[in-house]
């Protein structure tokens, strides 16, 4: 607990991030090397969508951390609320951008895969509308952070939003899935039928450790970009008070 | 030690707001029994001052202790001994002066006050007007009604006498000095004199 | 202390009663959107029937989004929210007293004047009748989950348009769930588990949002 | 040269597996791209702005 404390301290966590951003990014680098090499070129074809299922390597890891990177911001908020932790803050801003992104990633793949394999770029599956929705969401959580000028009132507005957020989206998800249910046509194919071949699996775990490396990597880049703007919201108040 | 008792104790305080210090390291005593003004500029943050006190204003570095604790320990029970006026005057336009002062005593639990509030600042005779017709120091004398039908311990006045007519300041500080023979408190942030005796802080 | 939330409950009615228009202007506004729709899709009765549900649940949405936003906004400028903040009531408890005066003078005329929007719309008996009761479910719960962003939106000079574009997602249970009811009841199917979940999410949201909401006045109060 | 046109065709493919690996690619690279300079112009700025408040200090000092 008390070590927790200290890594809750900005100035801590900064010395200590340097030490594990070159490991992480080696990591990342050397993970998705190998998960790509194993995908692209050792692992065969599926025998139903042939070579299209090779998306899967950058589709399903983007879309696990979409979620994910959700609940890392909906925790850290939670923390940064509670116990008025601006490190907490700091974590979550920093990382709605990267969990838009994988979000992105995620729907734009899944469109690239849905084409070939469907049949169509979109359909309005209960998955790809629950992403779409978190997608929203995300873009929500990263506005507010702009449009309050005062950086205090912004973090907090922008925990209860990631708060409210994280409280609805398994009643969004629900309420998403019942809705797919009752309209779900004959002609679409379940994704998750047949289950994974390892020869797709092995790759795709090494491609999902490559894309956490590069998560804590940029994470923590962010992370260190908004302390630093803190020192210097810091100084600009002991400028204008000398003044 | 009785004094200690019921007063409010700033330590080092420091307030910013945006990328500015509004106020900084400021350690001061307001003790009941006596008023307490505050002087400044315009912006000088005089507001802030009272909004502090008043609690509202949680982001801050240092102690604001009354009764010898935080007052953010148990925030519920010390901001319901706040009465605070502000700048504004919360007075609704469509309701009439007699309406606006019964939902404020509503809140208070004060309903049989309304008379006194209403002879307070002379205004029985506007009793059944709409807000809106109202001149803007008659606007304030309303919101200062307020005063007639409050319980509360601490009043923090934020410029009560803007525009206020001579008759009616004199007995705005009749009813603070009976407040404060009370044993009540009153900090004033105002940059005109009122006639009372009181502790002077410049901002 | 739940004299004083009758007491604001009754002086927001004094005022909506004597400002009239612009509770009015929410009406005409849902009415306006609702029978915008027959001219983009076309006239046609199996059609319009068909999609009528729909119609009217989202333009209850838009018609809530847009005109939440300054349910505060009066009582933060004026200084009446600091008072209330000030008393025996709780921030809480405020908000619940603003969302049920809100839904008692907008929300609620939106759910008697409903069968006509379901007629217009060429909707059966049964559906008009479905669609008074979730929208009866529903509306309070859309004002209940609303009042997160206008609280959050309520010093904010722009961006109150970000704030409602935040809130629209969270919409989307009552919306399927409001909708699927009136759909299975047009089909003879039993809508009990959607009515129930209509039920529930609104006994979510008197819980869980006058918090959320009491916690945005106090951020913006600083 | 045969077994690099049958990789990069993918079985007919090609249009679907590549652009959305090239896309995959585009998005994290310019968010790490973006997030470096950000975090190096901020730092550049920290530290301009201390040296400028040094300097200010010193001046303040001078003066009485």
């Amino acid at each position: 607990m008390k070590k927790l404390h200290k890594l809750a301290n900005p100035g801590k966590f900064y010395r200590l991030s340097e030490k594990i951003l070159p490991w992480s990014n080696l990591l990342a680098i050397s993970l998705c090397g190998l998960g790509l090499y194993l995908g692209l070129f050792v692992a065969p074809p599926d025998y139903q969508q042939g070579e299209t299922v090779r998306i899967i390597y950058v589709h399903v890891p983007a879309a696990t951390l979409a979620s994910l990177v959700y609940a890392i911001m909906a925790i850290t908020s939670a923390i940064s609320f509670i116990w008025k932790n601006p490190l907490g803050s700091f974590i979550a801003k920093a990382a709605a951008p990267i969990g838009a992104a994988f979000t992105i990633i995620a729907i734009i793949t899944g469109a690239l895969w849905g084409k070939p394999t469907w049949g169509t770029w979109w359909i309005w599956d209960a998955r790809l509308t629950s992403v779409l929705i978190l997608f929203f969401l995300y873009l929500g959580y990263i506005g507010v952070w702009q449009i309050f000028e005062d950086q205090n009132k912004a973090a907090k507005a922008a925990a209860i939003i990631a708060l409210v957020g994280a409280i609805n989206l398994p009643i969004i998800k629900f309420s998403v899935d019942w809705w797919n249910t009752l309209h779900q046509g004959a002609s679409i194919i379940r994704l998750d039928g047949p289950s994974i071949h390892s020869d797709i699996l092995i790759p795709l775990i090494f491609m999902w450790l490559g894309f956490i490396s590069y998560l804590i990597s940029v994470l923590i880049i962010r992370i260190q970009s908004e302390i630093t703007l803190q020192k210097i919201r810091a100084i600009q108040i002991m400028i204008s008070e000398q003044k | 030690m009785i004094d200690h008792e019921n007063s409010i104790i700033l330590e080092n305080v420091s307030c910013d707001r945006g990328n500015r210090t509004v106020i900084k390291n400021l350690s001061l005593k307001i003790s009941s029994g006596k008023s307490f003004t505050i002087k400044g500029q315009n912006g000088s943050g005089k507001s802030t001052f009272l909004r502090m006190l008043a609690g509202f204003q949680k982001s801050i570095n240092g102690k604001i202790l009354f009764k010898g604790k935080s007052i953010f320990s148990n925030q519920q029970e010390y901001q319901n001994k706040i009465f605070y006026l502000s700048e504004n005057n919360p007075i609704k336009n469509t309701l009439s002066c007699y309406e606006n002062l019964f939902f404020w005593a509503e809140i208070e639990g004060m309903e049989n006050q309304l008379q006194t509030a209403l002879e307070f600042q002379n205004l029985e005779n506007y009793k059944n007007l709409p807000a809106k017709f109202l001149s803007m120091g008659q606007k304030r004398r309303l919101n200062l009604s307020r005063l007639a039908i409050t319980q509360k311990k601490i009043w923090l006045l934020d410029e009560p006498i803007n525009g206020l007519d001579k008759e009616s300041v004199l007995k705005l500080c009749k009813v603070i000095e009976a407040h404060l023979a009370n044993q009540g408190i009153v900090v004033i942030a105002t940059h005109v004199d009122l006639n009372l005796e009181t502790d002077t802080f410049y901002l | 202390m739940f004299k004083i939330f009758l007491s604001i409950i009754k002086r927001d009615f004094k005022l909506s009663y004597r400002q009239g228009n612009t509770n009015l202007n929410i009406i005409v506004f849902f009415f306006l959107s609702i029978s915008l729709f027959p001219l983009g899709v076309g006239p046609e009765n199996e059609l319009l029937s068909k999609i009528g549900p729909g119609i009217v649940w989202v333009s209850a949405l838009f018609s809530s989004v847009l005109s939440l936003d300054k349910i505060f906004q009066a009582d933060y400028e004026d200084g009446s929210l600091e008072i209330i903040n000030l008393s025996v009531i709780p921030l809480e408890f405020f908000v619940l007293a603003k969302a049920l005066s809100y839904w008692l003078t907008t929300g609620l005329l939106l759910v008697i004047l409903s069968p006509i929007f379901g007629l217009i719309l060429s909707m059966s008996s049964k559906g008009i009748l479905y669609l008074t009761i979730t929208m009866l479910l529903g509306t309070p719960t859309l004002i209940l989950i609303g009042t997160i962003g206008a609280s959050l939106a309520v010093s904010l000079k722009r961006g109150s348009l970000l704030i409602s574009l935040l809130i629209l997602p969270l919409y989307i249970p009552v919306l399927i769930f409001g909708v699927s009811a009136i759909d299975a009841s047009i089909n003879n199917v039993s809508a009990k588990p959607q009515l129930l979940l209509l039920g529930s999410l609104l006994c979510f949201s008197i819980v869980l949002s006058p918090i959320a909401s009491a916690a945005g006045l106090r951020i913006n109060m600083e | 040269m045969n077994e690099i046109y049958i990789f990069f065709g993918m079985g007919g493919y090609a249009l679907y597996v590549w652009s959305s690996f090239g896309f995959t690619l585009i998005i994290m690279l310019s968010l790490l791209v973006k997030s470096y300079k950000n975090n190096k112009y901020n730092l550049k700025t920290y530290e301009e702005l201390k040296s400028y408040s040094k300097r200010f200090k010193e001046n303040n000092v001078k003066k009485p």
